[in-house]
């Protein structure tokens, strides 16, 4: 309704769209970690699981919850796919085009969604780390390129909110004649 | 991207019945009218309305008779022309640049609802870009009218144009439009007053006498289930617009290039189709709308109707509910998925990723917006095609309320 | 003016045979073309390319097959891209103008031959009366032809945009393209260079990858016996253009409004069809002009051949011919009563009563225009055909001959 | 081929073009006057033989040239069956609207066609009228307005032919390469 773009979905994005995986709250999640908009709410919210095997921390179990689009609903099962049995250091270095490509592509306009959710899973390793106490040597102090589109993602969809809210509501006007305009 | 749509199809899977809402866009169009169109394609040759042979001469006829029947169907005898296009969007672009072009030396203000169709407000923001006009946008309440004391205080005697729409096309909120008309040419009588009626037509009786302040209408043909490819602009008399494109001239003064006589042959017989039996057609397309509704609002708990809710303030065809907690992107794929077929006005299905303008200025939120859904029924839908809506929306519905992140 | 079409053609009779040559308008579409059309017209509503669902991606489908199908045929991987409107006028309207307006604040000139289709000229004179470009006319000689040497000296550091038609639409001249863009860019590399296809598609092979200094390039379907109603810009990477109307945004990011699906679908199967035996369909094409060519000369005195004389250096559909002593647009009429419809270039068919710009611009002397008529071969012609012309109009010719105030 | 404008004729119009009346020179004509474009040679030609009765003077017969449009021969052959019987004043009084109306109407752009018609009417009149030496009381000194349109088409043609000249002609180049433009 407001201006248009194709969506030239995959028939990978279509299948996971219809059969997502890991879907759904985990109730004994480590880490529950989210990204979109404060505005409309979170598009999309990962549920992680870590265990530590050998010293080193693998992801046992992801799952997600989406209020995004068909492709932010592929991209996120695919996620949470790619991460089960990795390390958490794999698991960090997954980017947004790894998504994209095990999508079979997304179109230009939906690259953001794949971009959320690699966004949420980065929070979510962060928040882990944060949570006990730990600052591994190959995660970055400063944010990385995705973790930074989020944070602007979030601020612009805020903004396109609010900026609309002054323009709103007059008092209906009465008699309208409607069969004879 | 290279995506096999091919392939994507056959993922797609093939539904037991498939109904189409889409009808914003392009719906059915029946026999009769591509019965009308096929024999120019078939002939050796098709006119060009302004040679003087047989062809050129058949051609001709099809435009005047056109001409002919809408000056019938919208009471519009001796009072103007009107100009064949190729959409409602270069009818609007006709009248609203168009419009500026002839006015250009003295500029003004340009006055439009918060609510128009793009092809109306992005033509009115170029005027102000190249031709020094500056465009005002008028609030609109929430259910998407516009109150004539509101706008009466936004028109004064430096308006040159006000445009507003006879009925919105996604919310389906009928104007007043004598009213609106009129308080604009009693603050400023030579203010020019267009209406975009490409969502009215052949659904609100349009009567030009009556309706004597409106100075330009807008028509679309593949609104009235006439072929894509054809957009009127009725010119009142005395009404200046310049063409805004250049070129050679035919039948046309004000578009350049050959008339599209096929199209237009198929156009005339959609409106002759659409107002032979005007008010069955529409209480058809009524009666398909209440029986949705009021079915969802049954099966579906947290809906929103966007639009009014008085339903006979409202465009006999259109139906727009937000259903929150999913996102309408996702629910157009999950529906067509099921063989519905209908379109949404969340940000995720737009170019900028905005929500809906028209969502927002009738003061939708975001999250309210963002599972919006369109439908638009027709006078070919039958019950069992709503019944089978009935059926497969709420599924639809409850698995990605499933997936959500937002719970009631 | 009221009148019955109906009764004149009562009265225009019916004759033994009909040979249709005003191709330069809207030619035959072949059944194999309509049958693409059809299926979006028949289905329950066919869609639109942006939305997400079934028929929204076979609306896409097609947008991006005939893209892709223009693409092999010009030879254009990765060149740029192709843009869809409605019209060849269109797409030279969005060359032009919208050049403009994407660089008008620097201005510059805009050069363009003397025989431009109008859809060329007008724009470019828009362009000069709105930002301040000046339209330069570069001259052609006797038979048509732009000169590489001649338009040098017309280009300069200031030119903006060069527009040269491929072949000429009234007298079939073919220019050197290739040789005319690079002196433009040997003097200006930053000048866009842009011809009008419009005539030359489907007759004279475009291989773009060799036309490296060709910037935009114009088609239009109905010249290749495609459905009227869709016109494309090529449009190579890098070089700018703006939106000339303005709207919601489909596929199409240069047209507003949902693209004409249907029609750009029987658009790809002419394209397919003309390049499926391309070297075959311009013979046919050519020995049905050459047979007509020469049948005339033959039989009737007193003709003038306008544009080439060297017919390898004329599209090989085109035939202008000049009919001393008589007017051309009472010889269409007289051809027409006999079944044979073609158009002229007489003062008297024009709605500024002036002969065709193109043949005062070769030199042609108004008496010479005057009886000037354009027939246009295609590859559906047959030998019948020519022969039935070839009868009726030295008969024809004599006629009004014999009426004339000017004998020889 | 220059801008276009739609011509619907009436079926009288194509009928008259078809089977035009009187048509040709004639050899005892009285007076011979034309309109048109000297540029482009005359557009319409009448021929007009006088016969006195009762001291008046009528139009015995009436022929024309024609190297105008189908509007334009039916037209000139409309108006030479018009004029034939009348008295030369009844003659001088038939307008252009008289003609178009015996067609059934002509479409605005050929109004001029009627006009360059009846302006060579009068100008057969009048110069038939220099001939003999007379000065009839109904014959206004005065161009009028048919005749000063007359006049003005005439130059408009000559303006537009000569207008264009300067515009052509520069030698043709060579190496035009047709098949691979
Ligand atoms: C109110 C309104 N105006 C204009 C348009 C544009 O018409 P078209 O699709 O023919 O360009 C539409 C249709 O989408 C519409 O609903
Ligand atoms: C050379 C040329 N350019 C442009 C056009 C305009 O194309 P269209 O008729 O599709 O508007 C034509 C066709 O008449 C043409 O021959
Ligand atoms: S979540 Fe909005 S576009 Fe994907
Ligand atoms: S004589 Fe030229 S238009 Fe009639």
């Amino acid at each position: 309704m407001s201006t248009r773009i194709p969506l030239p979905y995959t028939p990978r994005v279509l299948e996971l769209f219809r059969n997502p995986k890991n879907v759904g709250p985990m109730e004994d999640a480590d880490i529950v970690e989210s990204a979109g908009s404060p505005a409309c709410g979170d598009m999309i919210r990962l549920y992680i699981k870590v265990t530590t095997r050998d010293g080193e921390e693998l992801v046992e179990r992801a799952t997600f919850e989406s209020y995004g689009c068909a492709a932010n609903i592929a991209a996120a099962s695919i996620l949470t796919e790619l991460v089960v049995g990795k390390s958490m250091r794999e698991a960090w270095s997954i980017s947004w085009k790894n998504v994209a490509d095990e999508l079979g592509g997304l179109p230009p306009i939906k690259y953001h969604c794949s971009i959320l959710a690699v966004g949420a899973l980065k929070r979510a390793i962060r928040s882990y780390y944060k949570k006990v106490g730990k600052q591994p040597d190959w995660l970055p102090e400063e944010l990385t390129q995705e973790e930074r589109q989020t944070l602007e993602e979030e601020k612009m969809l805020e903004k396109l909110y609010s900026g609309y809210t002054i323009k709103v509501s007059l008092p209906r006007g009465g008699g309208n004649e409607v069969t004879r305009p | 991207m290279r995506v096999s749509v091919e392939e994507l199809l056959r993922a797609h899977g093939r539904p037991p019945r498939e109904v189409y809402f889409d009808n914003e866009n392009s719906g059915y169009v029946p026999r009769e009218v591509v019965e009308e169109m096929i024999p120019y394609f078939n002939s050796i040759g098709y006119g060009h309305p302004s040679i003087t042979h047989k062809p050129g001469w058949e051609a001709y006829e099809v435009l005047y008779k056109t001409k002919d029947l809408l000056t019938k169907v919208l009471n519009a005898e001796g009072l103007g022309e009107f100009a064949f296009v190729h959409s409602g969007t270069e009818a609007n672009n006709l009248a609203v640049l168009g419009h500026a072009l002839a006015n250009k030396g003295r500029g003004g203000k340009i006055v439009v609802s918060a609510i128009e169709h793009l092809s109306v407000i992005y033509p009115a923001e170029e005027a102000e870009r190249l031709f020094g006009f500056r465009v005002v946008r008028v609030p609109v309440d929430s259910e998407g009218f516009v109150d004539p004391e509101v706008l009466k205080e936004f028109v004064d005697g430096s308006t040159s144009l006000v445009s507003i729409q006879m009925v919105n096309h996604e919310i389906g909120t009928v104007q007043n439009i004598f009213e609106l008309s009129k308080v604009v040419k009693e603050v400023n009588p030579r203010a020019v007053f267009h209406t975009d009626a490409a969502d009215a037509f052949g659904k609100i009786p349009i009567d030009l006498k009556k309706l004597e302040h409106v100075d330009m209408v807008t028509l679309s043909s593949h609104k009235i289930h006439g072929p894509r490819g054809v957009g009127v602009l009725f010119i009142r008399e005395g009404v200046r617009v310049e063409p805004v494109l250049k070129g050679q001239l035919s039948y046309e003064k004000l578009w350049p290039g050959v008339e599209n006589v096929p199209l237009i042959a198929g156009f005339r017989k959609a409106v002759e189709l659409a107002y032979r039996d005007f008010d069955l057609n529409v209480a058809k397309m009524r009666e398909a709308r209440d029986l949705l509704v009021r079915g969802i609002l049954e099966k579906v708990s947290d809906v929103l109707v966007n639009g009014p809710s008085d339903f006979s303030m409202r465009s006999p065809d259109n139906a727009n509910l937000s259903f929150l907690y999913v996102e309408g992107e996702a629910l157009t794929v999950e529906l067509s998925i099921n063989g519905v077929y209908v379109s949404s006005g969340s940000a995720c299905t737009s170019r900028i990723l905005e929500p809906s303008h028209v969502l927002l200025a009738i003061g939708r939120k975001h999250e309210e917006a963002h599972g919006s859904i369109l439908f638009k029924t027709s006078r070919y839908h039958t019950r069992e095609d709503i019944e089978y809506t009935l059926e497969v929306l709420p599924k639809a519905v409850d698995r990605l309320r499933g997936i959500s992140t937002i719970k009631k």
